[in-house]
Parts: structure tokens; sequence; C-alpha cells
């Protein structure tokens, strides 16, 4: 068969589109329904957070911070405040990294169930992703007791806390513990298992390892290749090295290793590992200290003073890098974003699927986009 | 109601038909294809033949008019095209025109038409089933390997080479 | 009753004394009208039920501010988009674009012509219903693609033709399921299918068991075909796993993005009649139409009995396994086995044909639609074509053979 | 063979997946949702305040100010990140008594100004944190209840526009009030300046007294550039 002239159709996707996560847009070059070539357009929701930080003291970053991965606000602020406190030497109490790891880890599940149910959005089932948002309310309510926000929560201070946890939180919190196995296993019921799930996600869009390696990727997608990488077990902060724990990786059970279906198997152990290192966290949890007790009164980190400190957020590694000139306001904070590289690879591993496809892909990279463009 | 529906199905097919003929924009001209279809078809119905129109439209309307649109709709340089001439070679077609016409005049004119009662009503499926499994058994199996020919070929041309 | 309905109609005109033609169109527009209340109807009602539906399987509540749990929701849903602005793209072909849902209405609404709604109402008894409604149902592709490609959006004219591939080739699997239902009645009449349906209540001709004769029940093959009609017929009507052509997540709306306030109405209107189409088309071929279910008023009494035990067995079974009382089963099915046992009437009426049967086969199969819908995810394109291609073509094929084989054995047709 | 399998494998995790909405679907109601205005989820209890700070909940959903206690020291204004907190003080009048806040601490400042751009804030709570008499807070109301700025003089629609509604103005003191001590404080100021004018005013005479009798252009110039300078000086004391 002779080959047939066919024309190439450019088709923007977003930034107003269901599926784009935000306000993405993608510039996808298709042959009828197979993608040739897809081009990320960022910035829409460029907020100039880096230049901002340069105008504000310390302390006055952390809002915004928050802001930058707003699904994961717990988890940015802890890794400013791990970033600023390396700087200054600060020691902080027990009861604070504690409670510090306990709150980043339920954040880490509660955008994984976002992550989780989104996913399940692009394939096309509903009744997840409502599922997935119901748990997260449980843990918003754990958020909203401890931090009085349910959203951006700016609980995690440079040196501390900004509350205790209140009476009757840990209890809450063991109760939300017991019932989680129970719903994981109902989205493997409805999502994991469901062959039309299998079918839409297992060996498309493989990753491997050499590209992720290449475009900088890391977090679950990086695991779901196969790459036991996790900054929380290879460069332990705050108390990590006290928990038992495993690194999930993806292991290619339906398809191949690397596959959209691994990525998200991936973050459903990885909430599954997060709920022990929880459960062991409030097992340990010291009665007593005061959380504000080694929040510094001024913060004046010494001139020429610079920092990059790695920290995995539920999309991977997040790097501050912040430079002091020894006055009380950073003269650089730079954030290495990990979903702003993940999404880099996004081109290289759509060419050749379907336009459903990219989306599957697209969800399965779980972007945020106020975290690529900042 | 005979009457008047059949005048109203006689215009949709000829007003269609017209327009399938002399439209400018060649969109269009396939979609009135859709109500000449439909049209024909009322009229097999008023020809007692309520099978054949019902296989006119599974046909027509849901296999040639659709696989017509694609070919149409998914060129991308004819969807663009406006017949800016509507005709040419006019002396040549109106030849044959005339020529095709008289051929057809000929008969109809020379017939004695008589007008009869209406038929009535009656199914035709039963016969069309009988006979197409004793009379025409052997037409019936060389169409439906033609088909099946036709449907592998199809299968073989729409086969990706990976 | 409709063309007297006519007569008086024209009796109040100016000039009553019209002759028979008239009356006769007359008629024919009165039923027109009558099924577009039907659908206009049906439509508004199944939103609703769509909705609670889908809130209850998701743990929410579903509308409830207008009217008493909502129910004027859709009511109100429906006036809006009446008053909504009507916008048709600068760049789009406004004829075209104009054209394309009423295409689509008109081949739902005229479809339903050939619905057997109970054993005397049928609106056009033809002989050859089954095929026509498959025939009419074929046209609303040219409607999708025809506002599809007006709208000039891209995602318009994906959808549109993800769409007609969808509908053409589900068409096949569907006419070879539907084609052994035909062999097996040996009549494309609608009522008469349903008519072969009643009888002797013997699963798989052999075994007495207490159910009815429906085709679903009827053997095996036609058991598998039930199934594969559904699954086929959910790829036709664009219902999820099958909805690619609106696939809100990846084609934002699909063929009516552009579309918005009465037009969009009446796309929903067109696919809500399809769905309910092809409900009444299921339940008409494979699950006895406008039959009972119960043969004989002892039979009747007697199954609604052997229920009660399923029920009550259903209900102590979640009762000790999840310590929950489903109240619901066991108080339906209760109270019609007593009524059923102390008013003959009752009893009576329930194995009785007509419109109550039917409408309940028909809102089961409509709920198992929605069930589908709000659990599944959605297939891709090639899978879709795969589905069809692969697995309904060869097992209809199969089924078709078997359903042959099947009555050559049990002696109902003779070589 | 394979093929089968994959037929059974769908037709058998499809059903699971539908076993389970089916069972959410006649589970007796047990809803996540609620009708939000008729009714609402309880806002978590979280009482960490003591003594008469007892009802302080660290739900953040609107700043107040208990502005009896507030003593003017502007700490939250400079917290703030987003600058959405403005506030003006004056000083109070010699041996008037600004009262006490619950802490006890003796007020010194007249605050004629605290007002807050809900607008504005982002609901950070860094401005809660430096305040010395914890009188800045946030409430848990998050329907903005009681917002007593709601201007009766423009429709719904142009209120939706509107921010001011959103700006809340915490200070007591009445507009009067804030004019007379301005003005009694301008007219102190100027009473000193006038003073220090005087007294400069008699030196520069004496000044140029002694001038003309060294009879020396030059000097004169100095000295005047120097007599500016003071005066500057003191105006700019006076004010603050």
């Amino acid at each position: 068969m002779g080959r047939l002239h066919t024309e190439e159709m450019i088709l923007n996707m977003g930034p107003q589109h269901p599926s784009t996560h935000g306000v993405l847009r993608l510039k996808l070059i298709t042959d009828g329904e197979i993608v040739s070539h897809v081009e990320p357009v960022i910035g829409y929701l460029h907020r100039s957070f880096e230049k901002h930080a340069e105008n504000l003291e310390y302390q006055m970053v952390s809002p915004f911070v928050d802001r930058a991965d707003y699904i994961a606000a717990m988890n940015n602020g802890h890794a400013y405040a791990i970033a600023v406190e390396k700087m200054l030497g600060i020691e902080l109490p027990p009861r604070v990294e504690y409670i510090r790891v306990i709150m980043a880890e339920f954040q880490r599940i509660a955008s994984h169930l976002i992550a989780v149910g989104t996913f399940g959005l692009d394939v096309g089932g509903i009744t997840p992703f409502i599922y997935c948002m119901r748990e997260r309310e449980l843990i918003l309510d754990l958020f909203e007791m401890a931090s009085g926000a349910r959203l951006l929560y700016n609980y995690i201070w440079i040196g501390g806390l900004a509350h205790d946890l209140p009476a009757g939180w840990v209890e809450k919190a063991y109760e939300f513990l017991d019932e989680f196995d129970f719903h994981v296993e109902e989205y493997n019921r409805i999502l994991t298992t469901n062959k039309i799930f299998i079918e839409r996600t297992a060996d498309v869009g493989v990753l491997p390892v050499e590209v992720a390696i290449n475009y900088g990727v890391t977090g679950p997608n990086l695991r779901g290749s196969g790459i036991p990488f996790d900054v929380r077990k290879n460069q332990p902060y705050s108390f990590y090295d006290r928990f038992e724990w495993k690194v999930p990786v993806g292991e290619g059970a339906m398809g191949s290793v690397g596959d959209s279906w691994d990525r998200y198997m991936v973050r459903i152990e990885e909430m599954l590992e997060s709920a022990k290192i929880i459960r062991q966290a409030l097992d340990q949890l010291p009665a007593e200290g005061d959380v504000k007790a080694a929040i510094p009164k001024k913060i004046r980190p010494p001139k020429g003073a610079e920092i990059y400190s790695r920290y995995e957020n539920p999309r991977g590694e997040l790097g501050f890098y912040i430079r002091s000139d020894g006055t009380n306001i950073p003269t650089r904070v730079k954030m290495r974003s990990p979903a702003f590289s993940n999404i880099s690879a996004l081109n290289e591993i759509s060419q050749g699927w379907m336009m459903s496809d990219v989306i599957t892909i697209l969800g399965s990279l779980d972007i945020v986009l106020g975290e690529i463009d900042r | 109601m005979a009457d008047l529906i059949f005048w109203l199905f006689w215009g949709l097919t000829v007003a269609s038909a017209s327009i399938v003929a002399f439209s400018k924009n060649l969109i269009y001209a396939v979609f009135s294809l859709l109500g000449t279809f439909i049209g024909v078809a009322a009229m097999y119905i008023f020809l007692n033949a309520d099978f054949v129109a019902v296989t006119q439209i599974v046909i027509y309307v849901g296999g040639i008019l659709v696989l017509l649109i694609f070919g149409i709709m998914l060129t991308n340089r004819i969807t663009q095209t406006v017949i800016s001439e509507s005709s040419f070679q006019k002396m040549f077609g109106l030849t044959v025109v005339f020529a095709v016409l008289i051929m057809v005049l000929i008969p109809v004119l020379g017939h004695t038409w008589t007008n009869g009662e209406p038929m009535a009503f009656q199914e035709t499926i039963h016969q069309i089933g009988t006979l197409l499994f004793t009379d025409y058994i052997l037409l019936f199996e060389v169409a439906s390997i033609l088909l099946l020919g036709a449907l592998i070929g199809a299968a073989t041309l729409a086969r990706k080479e990976r | 009753m409709i063309e007297s309905m006519a007569n008086w109609f024209l009796s109040l005109t100016w000039f009553p004394q019209m002759e028979l033609a008239s009356v006769k169109l007359l008629s024919v527009l009165l039923v027109g009208a009558g099924l577009f209340a039907f659908i206009a109807v049906n439509a508004i009602v199944l939103v609703y039920v769509e909705r609670k539906v889908s809130a209850f399987m998701q743990v929410r509540l579903g509308p409830m501010r207008v009217g008493p749990y909502g129910t004027l929701q859709t009511v109100a849903d429906a006036l809006k988009l009446l008053l909504k602005e009507d916008i048709i793209p600068t760049l789009a072909d406004s004829i075209l674009f104009r054209v394309g849902p009423f295409i689509i209405l008109i081949s739902a609404i005229v479809a339903f012509a050939a619905i057997p709604f109970s054993p005397t109402v049928t609106a056009a008894d033809m002989s050859i219903g089954l095929y026509y409604i498959v025939s009419i149902s074929s046209i609303v592709v040219v409607g999708i693609v025809m506002s599809g490609w007006a709208s000039n959006n891209k995602w318009s004219l994906y959808g549109a033709m993800r769409s007609a591939a969808q509908i053409v080739s589900y068409e096949i699997p569907v006419g070879l399921t539907l084609l052994a239902v035909v062999a097996m009645a040996g009549s494309l009449n609608m009522n008469e299918i349903i008519i072969a349906q009643g009888g002797s209540s013997n699963l798989f001709h052999w075994i007495p068991l207490p159910l009815p004769n429906w085709y679903m029940f009827n053997n095996p093959f036609l058991f598998i075909a039930f199934f594969m009609y559904i699954i086929g017929a959910t790829a036709e009507i664009n219902r999820t796993p099958f909805d690619l052509p609106e696939s809100e997540s990846e084609l934002v709306a699909g063929f009516m993005t552009e579309y918005s306030g009465i037009r969009w109405a009446l796309f929903f209107l067109s696919e809500y009649a399809n769905f309910t189409l092809v409900a009444f088309l299921t339940a008409v071929v494979f699950m006895g139409g406008w039959q009972s279910p119960f043969e004989t008023i002892f039979a009747a009494k007697t199954s609604l009995l052997v229920l009660l035990a399923l029920a009550l067995a259903w209900t102590g079974y979640v009762k000790t396994k999840a310590n929950r009382l489903s109240i619901y089963p066991l108080a339906i099915i209760g109270l019609s086995t007593i009524a059923a046992w102390l008013f003959p009437g009752f009893a009576i009426w329930i194995t009785e044909p007509g419109l109550f049967w039917i409408a309940m086969k028909v809102l089961s199969l409509i709920f198992l639609l929605m069930w589908f819908r709000w659990t599944f995810p959605r297939l891709r394109v090639d899978q879709l074509m795969y589905v069809s291609w692969k697995v309904l073509m060869p097992i209809a094929l199969f089924n078709l053979i078997g359903v042959a084989t099947w009555m050559w054995l049990t002696g109902e047709i003779q070589f | 063979m394979n093929y089968f399998k994959n037929i059974y494998i769908a037709i058998s995790t499809l059903m699971t997946g539908m076993k389970l909405t089916l069972g959410y679907f006649v589970r007796p109601r047990e809803y996540v949702t609620l009708q939000y205005p008729d009714e609402v989820w309880p806002i978590p209890e979280r009482n960490i305040g003591t003594g008469e700070l007892a009802s302080y909940n660290v739900i953040r959903s609107k700043l107040h100010v208990d502005i009896d206690d507030c003593i003017g020291c502007k700490k939250c204004e400079r917290a703030c990140p987003v600058g959405c907190i403005s506030i003006d003080v004056l000083k109070g009048d010699k041996g008037e008594d600004l009262g006490v806040t619950k802490n006890g601490t003796s007020i010194k400042l007249v605050v004629t100004k605290h007002q807050i751009d809900m607008s504005e804030c982002m609901f950070c709570d860094l401005c809660t944190h430096p305040c010395p008499e914890d009188c800045i807070y946030m409430e848990a109301d998050y329907r903005f209840e009681r917002n007593d700025n709601k201007r009766k003089d423009v429709t719904v629609k142009e209120r939706w526009r509107d921010r001011s509604t959103l700006i809340y103005d915490f200070a007591k003191i009445a507009q009067e009030d804030v004019d007379a001590r301005t003005a009694k404080i301008e007219e102190e100021n100027r009473l000193k300046a006038e003073e220090k004018e005087k007294a400069m005013a008699e030196k520069l005479a004496a000044a140029a007294a002694k001038q003309t009798a060294k009879a020396d252009a030059e000097q004169t110039q100095n000295v005047k550039a120097d007599v500016e300078t003071t005066l500057f000086k003191t105006t700019e004391g006076g004010e603050s």
C-alpha cells in the first residue's frame, strides 16, 4: 500500500480545558488521533514568587511558598523551613519534628488522593474521584483542627510550628488511619484492578529510566520507572531515619516498567507507606514540648550564607536555594519545583500515542501548575 | 392523506436533489443527499416496498452517506473549495441530457397507462426471505462472498504496518 | 382511538366535513406530538433520576433545592436553557449548525413510532418494526457529523468523527445480536416478537424453572446475546464506558462543544430519547416487552413467595455480613406478596400484560446503564473498535450460528 | 485462550466495581455532603487560649481586633506580607488616662485608624503572633456575617464588586475626636514652632546686632544657613 498523504493538525489543548490540571496549554500536533508532538506552554499562572521572595522577610515568604504547590502546601512549608533552619543552624525539639513528619505525610496522602482521583477522572471514571475527595476531606479536617486552615496552612514555621496540636487530634488521626486501608482497597476495586482502567493506562506513556534521569524527573514518576530514589530515604531529613518503611517502585505488573499504571500504583502504595510512617510517628510522639521554643526572634542568616536544601514532596524533589546578604530579607530564593522537571518529559513520552493517551500521561505525571509557573 | 404526504416527500426529494445538483458548496450538497435518500425511501413505502425502504435508509444513509461525508469532511482541500463555475461544456451536457430524456420519454409516452385501484398494503419480508433462500440463493451467496472480500480488504488496508 | 380524537379535533375547526385523508394526517400529527411530549417529559424525569442515581453512588445528595427533594430541578434547568442566549459562533456554518440538532432529535422521535407501549398502544405497528428502528437510529450519525463539522471547532470535529465511526461500527454487532432474536421469533414485528416470548416458563426448554420465557432466558446463546446487545447499545447511544464522542476530559464536550441554550437542550433531549429507545428495544426483544413475568395467578403468588424468601435470605446475609438492615427490598416484595395473596384483584393485575411491566423493565435497564456510567472509566478509540470488531462481532456471529443450531435441536426448524 | 481469559478478567473486574457502587447506592443514607447554608459542618473544636482568650479559635477565616487592647505598636502591620493592615496612631494628651489592656499594659497612644482590608488578606496568620497584647486574632466567621460595613446605598450586585465592604475599620474613636486631637496636636506643634521661631528670631537679631558691629557680609550668610537647618529640624520633631 502506498503512502497516503495526510495533513497534520495543530490542536490547542488549554489553557481552558477540563483535564490540563489548571491553566496549562498543550500545543499538540496530531495526525488524526495520533499525536506526534506535544509542546507544553506554561506561564499562565506565573505569580513571580521568586521575585516576590526577594522583597519579603524570611518568615513572610512561607505563606507564599504554600501557594506555589497549593495541593501540597504543608510539604512546601516544611521544605522552606528546613532550608532556612539549615542556614541558621537551629536544633528543633523532637515534638516539632514528629508533628512535622506527621503533617508532611498526611499532606502526601492528601496530594496523592488528588492525583489518583483526577487520574481516574482523566480516564473517564467520575466516581473514584469523589471517593478520593471524601477521604481527603477527612485529612483536611485534621489540618483545620491543627492549623485553622484547610488549603494553605502556613503551619510549619521557621524553627517551629504555628500552633501545638489540639487535644484529641492524635486520636482523630489514629481513627483516620484505621479506616484508610479499607478506603484504599475501595479505590483498588473500582479503579486499580478495573480492566478498562488497566487497558487505558498499562503500557501507555512508558517513561524509560534514561529519559527520566535526563529530564530530571523525580518523585513517584521516577520511582514508577523502577528507580527507588527518595530523598527521605537517601538523604534523610527531619526524623525520617527513625521509621520503618519502604520505597515502592514500579514493577510493570500490568505492562512494562514505567508506564502510567506503574506511576499510578506507586502513588497508591506510597499512600499506604505514608500511613505507616504516620502511625509510627504518632506512637513515638513525645507528649510534652513547646513547639515554639526554637523559633528565632530575628531571622538574619550570616552574610553570604547560601544553601540548597532537598526535600521529597509528593511530586518529587523540591529544592530551595536561598542566599543571604546578612539582612532579614533573602537575596535570592530559588525553588526547584519537581513538577516543572516532570512535565518537561511529556513530549518525549507521549509521542506516537493517541490524544486520549496524552491526557492519561499528563494525569499520571501529576502536575500542579502553581508549582510549575510559581 | 396519502396524496398530501406523497407530495411532501416529493418536494423533499426534488428540493434536496436540486441542492445536490446546484449547490456550490460541496458540504451542503453532501448533507442534502440525506433528504434525497429519505425521500426516496418514502417513495418505496408508497410502492408497498417497506423492506426496501428501510434498507435504503440503512445502506444509503447509514453507510454510503456517512462514507461520503467522511471523505469530504476529512479532505481539507475539498471542504474549502467553492465551485466557481457552475457548469462547463454546456453544449455537450445538453446533448446528453436531451438524448437521455428522449430515451426515457419514448417508452413512457408509448405506454398506455391505466389507473387501477391502489394495492392493499401487505408485508413483503416473508416473500423476500423465501425468495432469497430459494430462487436467488446463488446470487445471495455470491453477494455475501463479495462483501466478505471487501471486509477483509478494508481490514488489511486499515491495518497498521508496525 | 387516535383517529376519533382527530375527528373530534377537526369537528371543532372551521371545516368539520374534512375527508378521511385529513383525519389520518391529523392523527399522524397528533401521534408525533404525543411522542414528542413523551420524550420531553421522559428526558426531564430521566435527568433527575440520573442525577440522583449518580449522587447516591457517589455518597452525595444530588439536587435538593428546587421542589421537594429537588424534583423540579430539571424543570428549572430546562427553563434556564430556554432563556439562555442563542449563540452561533461567527465562523460556524450557521445553516448546518442550526439543522444538526433537529436531525438528531427527529430521528430519535421517529424511531419511537414502532415501540409497543402495551398490547394495544403502538404508534405504527409495522411488520418490519425492529428493522425500522435500527435503520432510523442510523440517521443520528448524519446529525452528529453535521453539527460537529458545522461548529468549526477541532474538538467538535474530533467528537463527530469518533461518534460516526463508533455508531457505524457498533451497528454491526448490534444488528447481528438482534438477528439472532429475529431468527428465533421468525418476525420483525415488535408485537409478534413479544408474543413469541410468552408461554411456558421452562428454562432451556427442558428444565422447568420459575422464570418467564423471555428470550434472555430462552437459551444460553440468547443469554449471552442479551449482554452483548446491552454493551453494543451503550456504545450506540454514546454512554460511558463508550462516551468518546463527548468525553469531557478529552474533547471538552465533543460535537456539542459550541452549542448552548436550547440547541444544546435538543441534544440532551435526543440523547435521553435514544437512551430510552434502547431500553425499550432491549425490553421488547429480550425481556418480553409488555408481558408480565407471571403467567398465571398461581404462578404469580408462588413466585412472589419465592422472591420473599430470597429477600429474607438477603436481609439476613447483609445483617450478618455488614450488620446493616436492608429493609427496602424486603418491604416492597413483602407488601406485594401480601397484596397478591389477600386481594385477588392485585394478583390479576400483576399477571396482565401492559404498560406497567414494560415500564418496569425499561426503568431497570435504564438504571443498569446509569450504573455503568457512574462506575466505569472510558475506553480509548482503538480499544472501542477492538471491542466492536474483535470481541462483539465474532461472538455475535457465533451466537447466531448457535441460535440456529439450538432451534434445529429443539425442533423449531427443520431442514 | 488468552482472548477468553481477557474477556473473563474484564467482566469480573467490572463487576467488582459495579458491586462497590451498588453498595453505596443501596446503603442507608450516609452522605458526606450537606445542604450548605441550612446545615454546616461543625467547625472543629480547637481552643488553645487561656483565661479570657478561652474562646480563641485557630480557625482562620476573618481577622478581628480587640481595639480596646490595642496599644498601637504596629507590629502586626509590619508582619503582614501583603500589607493589608494599616494603622494610624496619635499621641495621647498629657496626663490623659487611655486605659490599660487586659495584660495590664497601659496604653500610651490613641489608635485613630486600624483598618484591615480582608479582600487582600491571605489568612497566613502571621500578624496574630507578634502582637504583645494578643488583641489581633482570626475568627471562625467564614461567612463574614458580622460585617457592619455593608453599605446600604448600593445594590447587591454592586456590593459584589465593591471592595469597600470587605474593609474593616476597628478604630472606635470618632472622627470629630480624631479631628480634635489632630487639631490640638497641630496647635501644640504650631505653638512650639512659633516659640522656637521667636527664640531663633531673637538669636538672629542679637547676631545681626553683632554682625552690624563687625560689618561682615559673608558671616551673615553662614549664620542664616545655620538657622534654616535648625528650623527645619524643629518642625520635623514637632510633628512626630
